[in-house]
């Protein structure tokens, strides 16, 4: 389970070189972040609150325009072709799909019509999609039970699900997960990032996934990034990130006495950073 | 009294077809604000700019002529030939279909995501716009548009009604016309948006612009198509009020008239556009018939919007319109 | 580095919350109250104040009422322009009923009622939200005027239904009538707006402000952290109303002096006004004025260049103001969906970083 | 249980009071779908309460319910020792219950300071005539909620963002400014939907912090809904566990974690 | 030069009628110009202002032109003259309001500065009435009378007159309000349809126009029993109804057709030379006319106006004089080329609205053309002066006039 390498090595699908991202023109979020998705390869974008992670995300996938971003500096490719110009809908025919953070599923439309949407570039029939419906809500029963609900009208997690299940309706090469276990209970957790394994195995899908959630992360991960205010200040294969002392104390709550009660945090602790 | 019970029924059978003429506007607006949550104000202008480019085609007019004129000095106003109405209506789709795909590409494309109000605010940019071009390219004086539609009473009717009644009812053929037109209309725009993907796809954009982005709906080509149909809605609009009033300034102002509809029957329900319309109609000419004379007549102004109002204190989201949804 | 505010420090939360923080701003804010008092009186002419100044400014406070309902508490209205008529109407009907009180007062007060009639209609808005809100404000819109038009009291009888404003004086000078010099009608309508802008400036900073903008934001988790959804909807109807109803009596006292209810409170003004809040900056004082300032200025700019600088056609001169104006609103909602005023801000804030970029 | 009913004190120090808002019997239904089947709890004066359970159980369900945003077709709310009638929820508010939102719901086009000072509108007094003409009673009261607000933003450490429009914020920080806003109130019961969702495990901690602190210097009692085990069991004194509306388990963590029927709908493993 | 401002409006929902006023009053000056030199040896300057009948444009355009040494004013629309009303009387600058504006500016002792010869709205009314009585032999008591009308000030005017008229001759009056823009009519029209007025009158503009005559067509009322005032009777108002229109009726005060010879003129030395304001294709149709008689009435209040002040460079105040003693004769008529275009009157300090004369047109939808079916004749003067002493004073009290012309 805990490779430290990508079983198909070699081929890089996306990479972003140095990219900078201005919002409103004025705001400078991220300042030169490069990293590599290789082909069947998970990778983890880690990092504190407001570090730049789904920043990062909408860059690749050209979500940025329609919230007063821009790229200003660097280049993004996929397949080593320059996708930084497609329009968003573009990038999906290629086969990469983003899934927002905060959910964002159609309020109005019911559970199923959610996830039907997410078939909207397919065009391998009918066929094939009711049987990756039947797919996605197996993976989600819960979903089964609301499918006529508007899904305006279900709780988080299960929008969440939605979300999800939405973006594999589109048989996707690359997935962009932001934030994927956000409000899920903690078996789902596991049974998301269970899927995730199988679904980049079996198909050999590729992940690029933004996780607050650093401990799940990193044990399925093969390499992870770690961003701090916009920029790359670490990265390395999963495994060895895992063992980094200060990726422990921070980002995994452990330290060397085992994991700290939260009750315990109480003196007043300042945080350590790479950059100041 | 039974005459004026049968004026009664004539005054709401009248109510129903001008609720029908309504309705061809208010579809326009559900199009587009089903398809993409845009409040399109310019709707009306729209009309009346399809109503303009159909009779300049039809008539031969260089578009620009008197543009053409001030600045070259030159004296040319047309291009001396007639084009067939089923010519013409087809170049003016044709036309409108180019407005969408510009309106499109120098509008909307660089106001994804933004709040509805800003949306509705541009459309509003788009109207002025809009008329100004239109005035430009055919002129602002008043034209005649002749398509071949029937007007006037229809004797069928009267007579009809004459012989069961002793009263013959009067029913224009425009709105008998009218109202055949709309109903074919609405059937194939239902069945459109319900039953196609692409109806699925519209009701997405609506909900999130980003979220649509984000499973790969083509923001473009969706408001491509929407406008493009509703730019053929506001062209049949345009033809029939066209007809009745000739084709000038004032046709923009329907707008005004399909608001109460809209709202009423909900601003995301086709088949509540009809409804919506027949219930205005009916109810403001029954109120003028009956109240009207009491206080001073021309009350249908205001009448249809309080009547409107009155229905969405009941339902906020009008008859038929998507519930808004409330939660936290 | 030509804008800055560094080392310009507060030290108490007065300071902090006073309404221009920054030293440079308060300055420039000062100097040009000096002017538009002290210097522009003396050399305004008729034009200027017919054409320019006195529209402008009677259309800030119709726009700063306007701002309040929907930029500050999110409530979208269309029936500016009735609510402006019900303020011409009553200070009319004052004038012509009380003609010993001050024309000042009767402004106030036309205020007062049109706030009152602003709560009336307010109450769907409990029900109704968003577009079908703006919808139904029409029914005031076309039911007012229709009111104005049609019950010969509002118009005293007068054999066409137009009203005219009487003379009045204030401390002697007169400021309605024929004879009423420019400076004065430029001079009342200053004052009323200074006056209009302070008070928005107060409520919209403070508790009632904040509630209202709670209610804009989410209504429903306004409602749960403790705002009166019914009170704050009503007040903003209140507040909104009531400028707007000094803007309408000083529209037909001050500046029109006689009025058509149909053709100078239709709809068009309703519209109009929206614009220029949109156009100036939702929820922003400052915006009502540059919203004001655009749309009043910009066609008679463009008449001014178009007709009078290259000679052209009138009516070729009218259809391209309609295409530039509504061109120009096209552009600025791309480049900054939230006004002038956000433009301005943006503005200030890389000047600030002017000459380094970030 | 009705033991629980004495004041006690627990382990690290602090005083637990008696009960102060009682469940009784709460039923809820939208339609065909029943969030919240007859499910009855309490609420005890300075205690953290936490309420967990799979995803769609009904927990934010019942957190609306307590802040009167949901009318449930049964049962009573209980408000110290009164039955509540059917209110509004502003009213609610004003009876010292504030809480935040699981999909954050802060007003976006404010900015942090002004969100938070929203929090402080059931304290704010001066009517709106006053606060038109500002100076005097109206300033002064802004003053002094400011001060108010200021201590709770020193207390969150958001001091650097006191200015930034809310919309511009990441996910974390705006649970945050939503934890501040509540707090504002200085509510006497406090529930927190999913506070640290998004939140990576030094914020978690963080959170864990003000959280504690609140309840121990304000003696502020919460109730909270969280998926991370490690924080629930860590900081509540007694859960609830729903599931499919119904209540499967309620007692203190580690009674919690040994329940069966817990460890199969939810917790999937027993949790250390 | 003599500079005469022109507040047009090409744009907006009255364009269909502003447009064609506004190139025949500005084609006569050009003509003035082309032909003869100008006006007494001064050249005419004719300054157009777009108002698109929107009254804060007017105010607008009457500030930026009023320093430029305008001689008259001619707004064309109500709500414009009452706005200007006081403006030009503080101003010492003329208003002529042809055949529209405050009515009870006829009243030279009140409103020095404000004229509206040869006819104003109440004259229309009574010529109306003055038609429906020749057709029937004098008498119309018990006859239905419905009047149609744009609901604003200015189709309100002819309301008090007719009620007036109706107490006189005894025939009924019902009244339907038409809002603006009036395209949906339905409901009035099948009013009329039940009700079977035996004449219908209207003050209609704009779209309202046609739509009306178009509504009237469809219920087949008798259009000759359909009469508009002067505003309800432009080709543009007629011809979108087709033959359906043949035989409705409008009252004028000047006459229609292009059969004169001034026109030749026009041709030759405006519309041939490249000079016309429009496309030249509007020459003897009913609002061009009328604004080409507007403009005449003004070059010939300012010779007379060059005359009394004996230099041909007039002031504001020369041209106040010479309106008020304008004299309109048959003989001047022809000299200028216009034959019976309008009717022969004089204007003197107490009445600046003339004798009230107007006349009757009639649509013919096989030849495309109006023709007058009647001569100018008076209105009744004894209703109508007791009704404009009676509002004009009110006006003078109000505003502390006094009476001027004694
Ligand atoms: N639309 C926007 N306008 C301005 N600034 C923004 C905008 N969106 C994000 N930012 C800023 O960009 C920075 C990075 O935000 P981003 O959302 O990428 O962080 P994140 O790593 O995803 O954090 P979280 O884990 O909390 O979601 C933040 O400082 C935020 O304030
Ligand atoms: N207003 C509503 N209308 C219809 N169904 C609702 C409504 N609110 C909640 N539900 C349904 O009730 C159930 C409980 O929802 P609730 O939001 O309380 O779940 P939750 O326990 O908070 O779950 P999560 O952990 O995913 O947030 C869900 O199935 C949801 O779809
Ligand atoms: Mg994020
Ligand atoms: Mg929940």
């Amino acid at each position: 389970m805990l490779d430290a390498t990508p079983e198909t090595k070699g081929e890089t699908l996306l990479e972003v070189n140095n990219i900078e991202v201005i919002y409103n023109h004025v705001i400078l979020v991220l300042k030169g972040v490069s990293l590599s998705v290789p082909k069947g390869g998970i990778t983890a974008l880690l990092g504190g609150n407001g570090a730049g992670k789904t920043t990062t995300l909408k860059a690749i996938s050209n979500l940025l325009h329609s919230e007063r971003g821009e790229v200003t500096k660097g280049s993004i490719n996929y397949r080593g072709e320059r996708v930084q110009d497609l329009a968003p809908a573009d990038l999906v025919q290629k086969g990469v799909i983003q899934v927002m953070e905060g959910r964002h599923c159609f309020e109005h439309l019911t559970v199923e019509e959610n996830l039907m949407t997410g078939a909207y570039t397919r065009k391998d029939g009918k066929g094939a999609i009711a049987a990756d419906l039947e797919m996605v809500y197996d993976y989600f029963p819960r979903l089964r039970e609301r499918r006529k609900s508007q899904a305006g009208y279900t709780s988080g997690g299960e929008q969440q699900m939605c979300a999800i299940g939405r973006a594999l309706m589109s048989r996707p090469e690359t997935i962009l997960l932001d934030e994927p276990s956000m409000g899920l209970a903690p078996q789902l957790v596991e049974q998301i990032f269970g899927i995730v394994k199988s679904v980049n195995e079996n198909e050999g899908v590729s992940f690029l996934l933004a996780e607050q959630n650093t401990n799940v992360a990193l044990r399925f991960a093969h390499y992870g990034y770690i961003l701090e205010s916009g920029r790359v200040v670490m990265d390395g294969p999963a495994a060895e990130l895992r063992e980094n002392p200060d990726v422990k104390e921070f980002y995994l709550g452990v330290s060397d006495e085992g994991r700290k009660s939260f009750r315990d945090v109480r003196s007043y602790r300042r945080r350590k950073r790479w950059l100041s | 009294m039974p005459e004026q019970l049968l004026w009664a029924a004539e005054a709401m059978m009248n109510g129903l077809m001008a609720g029908v003429l309504y309705a061809l506007v208010a579809l326009g607006f559900v199009l587009i604000f089903k398809a993409s949550g845009v409040f399109n104000y310019a709707q009306g202008v729209m009309a009346l700019f399809a109503a303009l480019t159909l009779v300049g085609i039809m008539d031969g007019q260089v578009p620009f002529a008197h543009l053409i004129n001030a600045v070259f000095g030159t004296e040319i106003h047309h291009f001396g030939w007639h084009v067939p109405a089923i010519l013409a209506i087809f170049l003016t789709g044709v036309v409108m279909v180019g407005l969408a795909i510009f309106i499109e590409r120098f509008v909307l494309r660089h106001l994804v995501n933004q709040p509805d109000i800003i949306l509705f605010m541009a459309t509003i940019g788009l109207a002025y716009f809009m008329e100004g071009v239109g005035d430009l390219m055919w002129g602002s004086e008043i034209k005649t548009l002749d398509v071949g539609l029937p007007q006037g009473i229809s004797e069928t009717i009267d007579e009809a009604t004459y012989n069961w009644f002793g009263y013959g009812f009067f029913i224009d053929r425009l709105d008998i016309v009218a109202t055949i037109i709309a109903a074919l209309l609405v059937a194939s725009l239902t069945i459109f948006s319900q039953y196609s993907k692409q109806g699925r796809a519209l009701r997405a954009v609506a909900d999130d612009h980003q979220a649509a982005l984000s499973v790969g709906i083509s923001l473009r080509f969706i408001w491509v198509l929407v406008w493009s149909i509703a730019g053929f809605v506001a062209l049949v609009a345009g033809m029939m009020w066209g007809a009745k009033s000739g084709v000038q300034f004032s046709l923009s102002l329907i707008a005004l008239k399909a608001l109460p509809v809209l709202m009423l029957g909900g601003f995301t329900s086709i088949p509540g556009a009809i409804v919506g319309g027949l219930i205005i109609g009916v109810g403001e000419k029954l109120f003028e018939f009956s109240i009207g004379p009491l206080v001073g007549g021309a009350t249908e102004n205001w009448f249809a919007y309080v009547l409107a109002l009155v229905f969405l204190v009941f339902r906020p989201q009008g008859l038929f319109g998507e519930k808004i949804i409330e939660r936290v | 580095m030509l804008y800055r505010e560094a080392g310009d420090f507060k030290t108490t939360y007065v300071e902090d919350g006073q309404t221009f923080p920054i030293k440079f701003d308060r300055i420039a804010y000062y100097i040009l109250l000096a002017v538009a008092f002290g210097v522009v009186p003396f050399i305004i002419n008729d034009y200027w104040a017919n054409a320019v100044l006195v529209p402008f400014l009677i259309y800030a406070v119709a726009a700063i009422g306007l701002n309040i309902l929907v930029g500050y508490a999110g409530q979208v209205s269309l029936g500016t322009g009735g609510f402006m008529a019900v303020g011409a109407y009553a200070c009319y009907k004052l004038m012509t009923s009380f003609p010993e009180v001050s024309i000042l007062i009767h402004v106030v007060l036309a205020g007062v009622i049109t706030a009152a009639v602003g709560v009336l209609f307010g109450l769907p808005s409990l029900r109704i939200k968003g577009f079908y809100l703006a919808v139904a404000t029409l029914a005031a819109q076309f039911f007012l005027v229709w009111l104005f038009n049609k019950v010969p009291w509002f118009y005293n009888y007068s054999a066409s239904g137009q009203i005219s404003a009487p003379e009045r004086t204030v401390f002697g000078i007169e400021v309605t009538g024929a004879n009423t010099d420019a400076w004065a009608k430029y001079l009342v309508c200053l004052i009323f707006v200074t006056a209009c802008a302070w008070l928005a400036r107060n409520l919209t900073r403070g508790t009632t402000g904040r509630t209202w903008m709670a209610i804009r934001d989410m209504d429903i988790a306004a409602e749960i952290i403790g705002v009166n959804p019914l009170k704050a909807k009503l007040t903003a109807f209140a507040v909104s109303s009531f400028f707007v109803g000094i803007a309408g009596a000083l529209f037909f006292a001050v500046y029109l002096g006689s009025v058509e209810v149909g053709e100078v409170f239709g709809i068009n003004k309703s519209f109009l006004v929206l614009f220029m809040i949109i156009i100036g900056g939702l929820g922003s004082i400052f915006g009502s004025f540059a919203g004001a300032a655009f749309m009043v200025l910009m066609p008679v700019l463009l008449k001014n260049i178009l007709v009078g600088g290259l000679g052209w056609p009138t009516d070729i001169a009218a259809h391209f103001e309609l295409v530039i104006v509504g061109g120009l609103i096209v552009v600025f909602l791309i480049l900054e969906p939230h006004g002038l005023a956000q433009l301005w801000r943006v503005a200030k804030e890389k000047l600030r970083l002017w000459p380094f970029p970030h | 249980m009705s033991a629980q009913a004495e004041e006690y004190v627990t382990e690290d120090g602090r005083k637990i009071g008696g009960v102060m808002m009682e469940m009784k019997n709460i039923t809820l239904r939208f339609g065909g779908v029943v969030a919240i089947k007859d499910i009855s709890f309490d609420i005890r004066e300075g205690e953290i309460r936490a309420i967990i359970g799979p995803n769609g159980a009904g927990k934010s369900s019942m957190l609306n319910v307590i802040s009167g945003f949901y009318n449930p077709q049964e049962g009573d709310v209980i408000f110290r020792g009164k039955k509540r009638p059917q209110m509004r929820p502003y009213k609610v508010a004003q009876q010292g219950i504030a809480r935040t939102f699981q999909n954050i719901a802060l007003f976006e086009g404010m900015s942090v300071l002004d969100n938070v000072m929203t929090g402080r509108l059931t304290h704010m007094k001066t009517g709106m005539f006053g606060q038109a003409m500002w100076w005097g009673k109206a300033q002064d009261e802004e003053v002094y909620n400011r001060e108010k607000v200021e201590e709770i933003i020193d207390f969150l450490e958001i001091q650097a963002i006191r200015k930034t429009p809310v919309g511009r914020l990441p996910y974390g920080l705006k649970k945050r400014v939503e934890l501040a806003r509540a707090l504002a109130a200085e509510p006497k019961l406090l529930l927190l939907d999913e506070p640290m969702a998004g939140m990576n495990v030094e914020e978690k901690e963080d959170m864990s912090r003000f959280i504690l602190d609140v309840n121990d210097e304000f003696g502020t009692t919460i109730a909270l809904i969280e998926h991370d085990m490690g924080v629930v069991m860590d900081l509540s004194d007694r859960v609830v566990v729903m599931d499919y509306g119904k209540k499967i388990g309620d007692g203190t963590p580690d009674e919690v974690r040994s329940n069966q029927e817990v460890i199969d709908a939810y917790l999937g493993v027993a949790h250390d | 030069d003599l500079v005469f401002p022109s507040l047009s409006y090409r744009t907006g929902p009255y364009a269909a009628g502003g447009i064609p006023f506004a190139d025949g009053y500005a084609d006569y000056f050009t003509l003035l110009n082309e032909r003869d030199g100008g006006i007494g040896g001064e050249m005419a300057k004719v300054i157009e202002c777009e108002t698109g009948y929107n009254t804060e444009k007017g105010v607008e355009c009457y500030e930026s032109t009023k320093g430029e040494g305008s001689l008259i004013y001619q707004p064309l629309s109500t709500g414009i003259t009452y706005q200007l009303i006081p403006k030009v009387t503080a101003d010492g600058i003329a208003l002529h309001t042809m055949g529209y504006g405050r009515t009870s500016a006829k009243n030279g002792k009140v409103f020095s500065n404000v004229f509206n010869y040869p006819a104003n709205y109440w004259d229309g009314a009574s010529v109306a009435i003055n038609h429906l009585l020749d057709l029937n032999d004098g008498d119309i008591n018990g006859k239905k009378v419905a009047l149609v009308y744009h609901n604003s000030a200015y189709g309100k005017e002819p309301i008090r007159t007719l009620e007036e008229l109706s107490a006189k001759h005894g025939f009924e009056l019902t009244t339907l309000a038409v809002d603006h823009p009036g395209q949906e009519q339905k409901s009035q029209w099948l009013q009329i349809r039940r009700e079977k007025p035996d004449y219908v009158l209207m003050w209609g503009w704009g779209v309202m126009n046609q739509v009306a005559i178009q509504e009237a067509a469809n219920i087949r009322f008798p259009m000759e029993n359909f009469i508009g005032v002067w505003w309800s009777g432009g080709e543009h108002d007629v011809i979108p109804a087709g033959d359906g229109a043949n035989g409705y009726k409008a009252v004028t005060f000047h006459n229609v057709g292009s059969d004169f010879p001034v026109f030749d003129d026009v041709q030759k030395y405006v519309v041939d030379a490249g000079k016309a304001a429009g496309n030249g294709d509007q020459i003897g149709t009913a609002v061009y006319n009328r604004g080409f008689y507007a403009a005449m009435l003004a070059a010939e209040a300012a010779r007379n106006a060059q005359e009394i002040a004996g230099k041909s460079d007039i002031t504001a105040a020369d041209m106040l004089k010479g309106m008020e003693s304008l004299e309109i004769t048959e003989e001047r008529m022809a000299e200028l080329g216009m034959p019976n275009f309008g009717p022969s009157f004089t204007v003197t300090c107490e009445n600046h609205g003339g004798p009230g004369l107007g006349a009757i047109q009639q649509w013919d939808a096989a030849a495309q053309e109006w023709s007058l079916i009647s001569d100018f004749a008076p209105s009744d003067t004894e209703i109508i002066d007791a009704l404009v002493m009676e509002d004009s004073m009110a006006f003078a009290k109000e505003n502390n006039i006094e009476e001027r012309c004694n």
